[in-house]
């Protein structure tokens, strides 16, 4: 028998793919638009869920490497467009796989010092460290000209896809949907492997995890480096998608917004972030279209589903979570 | 008179069911033990009279007043005092503080405590979670003696304890008992258990199996309900 | 078939009392126009660019509509006008007038009816000269708030006391004032858009420093001059609108708005009247569906504005008069009036880099 | 004489003014059982704690198979084949029995850097941590979450994870607190066997255990040894009588 | 620079802390003792702000405005308690963090529903307008040495409320260990409604005292929200001693940093470079503190 939330996941992907689909065919492009941004933010969502769902890592710092994806993006792509070149007499770049490298290269190599002075604490602590760095990224954006401050950094066409016309809404609606899949794959196969299993432990009791002899501290430090990349690519296609970069990329509401699509969807569960971002974004579309007040309903819809939806969409649709 | 009263008792966590009709009943001024294997509904029992865990079905009085919709604060001043499993101090306070937060009534004060456990007077103003195991044991047992209860409940209440001490702790059971204090008592030694008890229950898979005086717990019963 | 016009304006959030005088302006000059064949489509960007750049995308994919305005603030302008006019669709702007957009990345879909973000702090500059020698100066540290400095600073010939920028969204100015205490400056200048500006002034006001301060209209406007109180009273700051500039249009939007809101209008709900009355004396004149014929009408600019003489540079943005406003008390009600001009046709200093 | 596993040398520790351990030196050696015994309070755990690395001495030396534990932390302690078990059951609550039994036998056999294969289909992981339960008898509680095993049963389950880790010396800390009597013998019988294959470090307050199994007990008071030597030795020293022991024995 | 520039900058940061150490010390009240963490405290100032100036506009008196920003707060804390928070307490953070972020919305636009867009207008009460004479020539704002004045006293009674009173170690047991408390018969429930409800005036005593000299508008609370956090993680969280040096600390780098960093930038930099790049500084300052401080001490100065 399958299991009923492996029913609704595969649920969630369909409903993905088919809307942009259906929307293209009935002349309605900006749903394409929409499902894009879904997909994006549900990745985003994907990677902090890494730390958060499995690590128990609550990170209220990850909009630093979903904005720095996006600044890669933008950085490169300004560079390559204005043909100035930049460190080591590298002209920048427009070509997407390129972006992504290098945004993954450098969330990577952000996130290490971040998380090795970051998972020193714990709990509360830890909350509010990441929010210390990703605001020190924040400020430091808006008061940099170079790249536009706060007027944040446009692209002025999408980047290229070998083969594939981006600039066009579906053909990048579905280079998005794939790396959603390969994200969640990954996360997959990590929740069940031998890391994972260290990670989840280290998440219910980390004593436990360091008197059978495996250092917390390591696999925490590789779980946060690995969910900031996946953020950062993220980031770097919201880029693309909105042809801007800006410091509100890095502005704390949007990491609490990355925790809220996970907590809607489901905490720790595969799909849980797909859901969370759909659901949100329905809200706010929907009741945005509906109400000036619209951001006084959302909040009570949010309200609702924590106090009576525990384990969130999923955990309301497929019941309680298994850890085998 | 019948202080405490327990009839067809079911308890679930979840869906899972612990407890498939608990029957027990404490007079006063008796001291009842109440006995079973591991995993059989002890502490589940004892959480279900506190209103700890919801009873799903079945009747808990205690002192002729029904229990099983209060909550929990409004069961324990009917003069109910427990030293949970797993002692449970307040980490955050000092000794001294954590028995004047239970502080209610004014029989027990934190003297007599004192001298009931001279060792929690040498340690009073350390913080409960630096306190060694058996020190965070008589906390627990001053703490709940500090709200000076018409029946005490101890689950597991020498657990890991020195035999000086639980020594010590027998004594005081027994003081309390000639006290007049009634004592529900859960606890894994027969040998200093039997003595002190009026009465016995037993507990196999959530049902009462066994009542009765510790005589009529015969050795073969012994054997064949708790393995001894 | 209608004309549909969007409008992306902030309506949520601490910024909304500005986008809603945008708004209340701008459906009010349509209403009274009578024109039956224009459909509005409004949205909250709630001060958030994505947001912004999504409704922008959302009103020309989906909505479908001919042209796009509304947007209140530099960095959401930004974020939405490059691609929009990349996508052949015309924006008019009824407040932001960022440098970057004026310059060599002017663009024929661009038009801005309201000012180049520069052109107020250029006339207090201006205006400084007269009585001023040595000016303390701050502004926020983010683009708007440099370019408001290097506006000053163009045309002010004296000394500057101190140059100082102050964080975005900061509420407390203690640590400035007693720097412009210690500073021996004659006078003071700043721009210090919405809360901020309130902050500061009533700070200021109970710091005992008496030095004078000035500063460009938006920090003394209908929008928030009744949360500073008297602490304004006589202060003397730059605008190309005010409520008792004397012309017929503007004594008819002036009492049109009162009449429909029971309060004063600010300058962005002139801004955006004006927006809306070039709009609509364009469309008399072309259809949109006629791009070219379309800005040309609108470029003619040929409408009645509230600010009297308006004139469209090569790089659409506007050649206007700026004027020195001051303070006062009119029957228990904080507003301006105008003392002085500081400019006469004034232009802005990036038209030249545009090729247009 | 044999040479010892661990070798613990005038270890010192003070909380503030409190002496916790006091210039504690002791050893255990292969095929033993030491029984550390003392009253409540005495640093027996803060002993364990040392040893195990999860507290740093002030000063004094702890050698295990030859080699200096200073600088160690836990972990690794673990990884040079310390097992250890918990005064107070120290678990992952929201895996299985099995799970928690798993985690060990991957922690014993290296790297937990392995991204991608699935455990649960890993039976060089199940197998011997399925076996490991058979052995403390909680084979049938597998699959339940160790929030849901009662506290006698968690009990057995830090055993199981201890033997897991295929440690090269234990130290258990009151492992038959909670345990009924039935469990008590159980488990005497097999600490009885266990220590074949490696030597025990045992703090224990049942007596009846600690008889049955010591082949030497240290008295540990105020953060002192004041005894060592056989159970016979240890029952007829009168200061540990008066100290601990009481009327018991 | 004047010795009287630097006194003066002292004050400022000694009152920007003091201020900080008002809304933290409800804050960490909250989170500290019930182990909530509580997003919409930022609403509560901001509720606490609206019903002073409302309530000073209609009567003319500064005074029962404040009265007014105390119950207003206090009452909204103890809906707020009884109706959402309440069922979080045994929830893990996550789950607290939605909810009070869902709170803060509904805040935010219900006040703007009710109040509008437009920043209200609230002063200083004439008693206390006006600035004194410093020694060494300088002046300060009578107000401000009001504020500093009402945040030491607060701190001192918040200090023996929760240290030396029954109340206060009732409060602290029931952090460890809810179940147990209750089951010692202390009405646990009732009680973190008072705390709850103390904690949100204090809020709200902030939010009116700090009102009267910012601009009083929706929104306004979260600036200060982000703050009060890093104040009472430096400090050490549930510590109010650690919630006041904490605060004391952030409001003498942050002034100070603003002050001096731009200065002395300009040693080296064009004025208008070293005023910008300074002022970047500036705003990163208190995070690079803060991260530093929790990198060695990952608990905060003053851990529980
Ligand atoms: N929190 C819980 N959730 C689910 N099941 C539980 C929980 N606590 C106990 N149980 C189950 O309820 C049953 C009774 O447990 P209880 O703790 O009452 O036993 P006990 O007699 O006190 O055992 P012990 O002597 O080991 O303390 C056991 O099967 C246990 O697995
Ligand atoms: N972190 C600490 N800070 C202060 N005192 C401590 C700390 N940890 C332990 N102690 C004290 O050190 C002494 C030794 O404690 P320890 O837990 O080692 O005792 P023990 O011998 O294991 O006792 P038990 O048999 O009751 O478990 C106790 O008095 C305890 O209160
Ligand atoms: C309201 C104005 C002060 C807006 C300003 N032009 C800005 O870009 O942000
Ligand atoms: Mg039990
Ligand atoms: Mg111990």
């Amino acid at each position: 028998m399958i299991a009923r939330e492996t029913i609704i996941n595969l649920v969630l992907a369909v409903i993905l793919l088919a809307v942009p689909l259906i929307a293209i065919a009935v002349g309605e492009p900006f749903y394409v638009t929409l499902s894009t941004r879904v997909a994006i933010l549900a990745l985003a969502a994907v990677g902090l869920n890494i730390a958060l769902g499995l690590g128990g890592l609550v990170s209220f710092g990850h909009a630093a490497f979903f904005g720095i994806g996006g600044y890669a993006a933008g950085i490169l792509a300004t560079h390559a467009f204005n043909a100035e070149p930049m460190l080591f007499g590298f002209e920048g770049t427009t070509s997407m796989p390129w972006i992504w490298l290098i945004a993954l290269t450098v969330c990577g190599l952000v996130a290490l010092p971040i998380g090795a002075i970051s998972l020193r604490t714990s709990g509360v602590y830890f909350i509010m460290i990441t929010l210390a760095f990703a605001q020190m990224i924040y400020y430091f954006a808006i008061s940099w000209p170079a790249y536009g401050g706060e007027d944040g950094l446009s692209l002025s066409v999408r980047n290229s896809f070998p083969l594939i016309n981006t600039a066009k809404p579906l053909p990048f609606f579905l280079i998005c949907y794939a790396l959603l899949l390969l994200a969640m794959g990954l996360f997959a196969l990590i929740r069940g492997s031998r890391f994972g299993a260290a990670l989840q432990t280290a998440r219910q009791n980390d004593t436990r995890l360091a008197a059978v002899g495996i250092a917390p501290f390591n696999i925490r430090l590789i779980a946060f480096i690995i969910s900031a990349m996946v953020t950062g690519l993220a980031g770097a296609l919201f880029a693309d998608l909105n042809r801007f970069a800006s410091p509100s990329m890095l502005s704390w509401h949007m990491s609490g917004e990355l925790i809220v699509l996970i907590i809607l969807g489901g905490k720790g569960r595969l799909f849980g972030p797909l859901a969370g971002a759909m659901l949100y974004v329905l809200f706010e579309y929907t009741l945005g279209g509906i109400t000036e007040r619209w951001q006084f309903f959302l909040g009570l819809i949010l309200l609702g589903v924590v106090l009576f939806a525990r384990g969130g969409l999923l955990g309301l649709l497929a019941g309680k979570a298994r850890h085998g | 008179m019948t202080l405490l009263s327990i009839k067809g008792l079911e308890t679930f966590y979840g869906a899972s069911q612990a407890l498939f009709g608990v029957d027990l009943d404490v007079e006063e001024g008796e001291v009842v033990a109440l006995m079973g294997r591991n995993g059989m509904g002890k502490t589940t029992t004892i959480n279900s009279i506190f209103g700890l865990v919801r009873a799903r079905s079945g009747a808990i009085s205690f002192a002729s007043k029904q229990v099983t919709s209060l909550r929990p604060h409004k069961i324990a001043r009917l003069g109910l005092g427990l030293v949970p499993e797993g002692r449970r101090c307040f980490s955050n306070l000092t000794v001294l503080e954590n028995l004047l937060a239970a502080a209610r009534g004014n029989e027990w004060t934190v003297q007599k405590v004192g001298e009931l456990f001279p060792r929690l007077n040498e340690r009073r103003d350390q913080f409960a979670n630096t306190l060694s195991g058996g020190e965070q044991q008589m906390l627990a047992i001053g703490r709940a003696l500090m709200t000076n209860p018409s029946l005490l409940v101890l689950d597991e209440a020498t657990e890991g304890l020195a035999p000086v001490i639980r020594q010590d702790i027998w004594a005081a059971i027994r003081k309390l008992k000639a006290a007049g204090q009634s004592i529900l008592v859960v606890d894994k030694t027969l040998a200093e258990l039997l003595p002190v008890a009026d009465r016995c229950f037993v507990l196999e898979k959530g049902t009462t199996v066994f009542a009765g005086t510790p005589e009529q717990l015969t050795p073969a019963l012994q054997d064949r309900y708790l393995g001894v | 078939e209608p004309v549909k016009i969007g409008v992306i304006t902030t309506l949520s959030g601490g910024g909304a009392g500005l986008g809603i005088d945008m708004r209340d302006a701008f459906t009010l000059a349509m209403k009274q126009s009578g024109n039956k064949d224009i459909e509005l489509v409004i949205e909250d960007d709630a001060q958030k660019p994505e947001i912004a750049v999504q409704l922008a995308e959302k009103m020309i994919q989906s909505d479908k509509v001919d042209l796009l305005t509304g947007i209140i603030w530099s960095n959401l302008a930004m974020a939405v006008v490059p691609n929009t006019v990349a996508q052949d669709i015309i924006y008019l702007s009824p407040n932001a007038g960022p440098s970057a957009l004026a310059g060599a990345n002017c663009n024929a879909n661009y038009f801005n009816v309201a000012y180049q973000n520069d052109n107020f702090h250029e006339a207090m500059g201006q205006y400084a000269n007269k009585d001023y020698k040595k000016t303390f100066i701050l502004a926020p540290n983010y683009p708007a708030g440099k370019d408001a400095l290097t506006g000053f600073k163009r045309f002010y010939k004296g000394e500057l006391a101190g140059e100082v920028y102050t964080q975005v969204g900061q509420t407390d100015y203690a640590a400035e004032i007693a720097q412009i205490r210690d500073s021996g400056a004659d006078s003071v200048f700043f721009f210090l858009p919405g809360g901020m500006g309130i902050s500061f002034m009533k700070q200021y006001a109970q710091s005992g420093v008496k030095t004078p301060v000035m500063g460009p209209g938006f920090s003394f406007d209908q929008d928030v001059l009744g949360a500073i109180g008297d602490a304004a009273l006589g202060v003397k700051n730059s605008a190309t609108w005010s409520k008792d500039l004397d012309n017929d249009a503007n004594k008819k939007f002036v009492e049109a708005f009162k009449t429909e809101y029971k309060r004063l209008p600010s300058i962005y709900a002139a801004q955006s009247w004006d927006t809306a009355n070039l709009i609509l004396a364009a469309l008399s004149k072309a259809s949109v569906k006629d791009k070219d014929a379309f800005k040309a009408a609108l470029k003619a600019a040929d409408f009645k504005s509230v600010r009297g003489k308006f004139v469209f540079n090569n790089n659409n943005h506007p050649i206007q008069n700026v004027y020195v406003r001051e303070v006062v008390k009119e029957d228990g009600v904080l507003t301006n009036k105008i003392v002085a001009t500081a400019f006469e046709d004034h232009k802005d200093a990036y038209a030249d880099k545009c090729k247009m | 004489m044999v040479e010892p596993i661990l070798e613990i040398r005038e270890l010192r520790k003070s909380f503030g003014a409190l002496k916790a351990t006091d210039g504690v030196s002791l050893d255990l050696r292969p095929g033993e059982i030491h029984a550390l015994i003392g009253p409540n309070g005495a640093g027996k755990s803060t002993l364990i704690h040392q040893i195990s690395g999860s507290i740093r001495q002030d000063s004094g030396t702890i050698r295990f198979l030859g080699e200096d534990m200073a600088g160690l932390g836990m972990p690794e302690r673990a990884r040079r084949g310390l097992g250890r078990s918990f005064q107070i059951s120290s678990l992952a609550p929201e895996f299985s029995a099995l799970r928690n039994v798993m985690l060990a036998v991957q922690a014993r056999q290296g790297s937990s850097l392995r991204f991608f294969r699935p455990v649960m289909a890993d039976k060089s992981l199940t197998e011997p941590a399925m076996a490991m339960l058979e052995r403390v008898g909680l084979a049938k509680r597998a699959n339940l979450p160790a929030a849901e095993l009662s506290h006698g049963e968690r009990r057995q389950l830090e055993i199981a994870i201890a033997l897991a880790l295929g440690s090269k010396a234990f130290l258990f800390d009151e492992p038959m607190a909670g345990m009924g009597p039935e469990g008590s013998k159980a488990l005497t019988g097999f600490l009885d066997g266990l220590r074949h294959e490696a030597p025990i470090l045992l703090v224990e307050h049942d007596m009846d255990a600690v008889f049955a199994l010591a082949d030497r007990i240290s008295v540990l008071v105020y953060g002192r040894i004041i005894a060592s030597g056989t159970v016979d030795d240890i029952r007829n020293d009168p200061e540990v009588r008066r100290a601990y022991l009481g009327e018991a024995a | 620079m004047s010795t009287a520039l630097l006194i003066e900058q002292l004050l400022n940061g000694l009152q920007l802390g003091v201020m900080l150490f008002l809304m933290a010390a409800g804050l960490t009240l909250i989170f500290g003792v019930m182990g909530l963490i509580n997003l919409a405290h930022g609403s509560l100032y901001m509720i606490g702000a609206f019903a002073c100036a409302v309530v000073a506009s209609a009567t003319g008196s500064f005074w029962l405005g404040l009265i007014a920003s105390l119950a207003a707060a206090a009452a909204a804390g103890a809906i707020m308690e009884v109706v959402v928070i309440r069922r979080l307490y045994d929830r893990d953070h996550l789950d607290q963090v939605l909810a009070t972020f869902a709170l803060i919305l509904i805040f935010s636009e219900g006040s703007r529903w009710i109040f509008g867009s437009f920043p209200l207008y609230l002063d200083i009460p004439p008693l206390l307008q006006g600035a004194v004479s410093l020694p060494g020539g300088g002046q300060y704002q009578l107000y401000r040495l009001a504020i500093i004045a009402v945040g030491i006293a607060v701190a001192l009674g918040l200090y023996l409320l929760i240290s030396r009173t029954r109340l206060g170690m009732r409060i602290r047991a029931g952090e460890s260990d809810r179940e147990m408390i209750a089951a010692l018969g202390i009405d646990i429930q009732t009680l973190y409604t008072i705390v709850f409800a103390l904690g949100a005036a204090l809020a709200g005593l902030a939010g009116a005292l700090v009102g009267a000299l910012q601009s009083v508008q929706v929104g306004m609370g979260e600036p200060v929200l982000i703050l009060a956090f890093v104040v009472i993680v430096i400090g050490g969280i549930g510590s109010i001693k650690g919630a006041l040096i904490g605060a004391v600390l952030v409001g003498l780098i942050d002034t100070m940093g603003r002050f001096l960093l731009p200065k002395t930038l300009a040693l080296i930099l064009p004025a208008a470079q070293a005023g910008m790049v300074g002022g970047a500084l500036a705003s990163m300052l208190i995070y690079i503190v803060m991260a530093l401080i929790l990198a060695f001490r990952p608990r905060g100065l003053f851990a529980a």
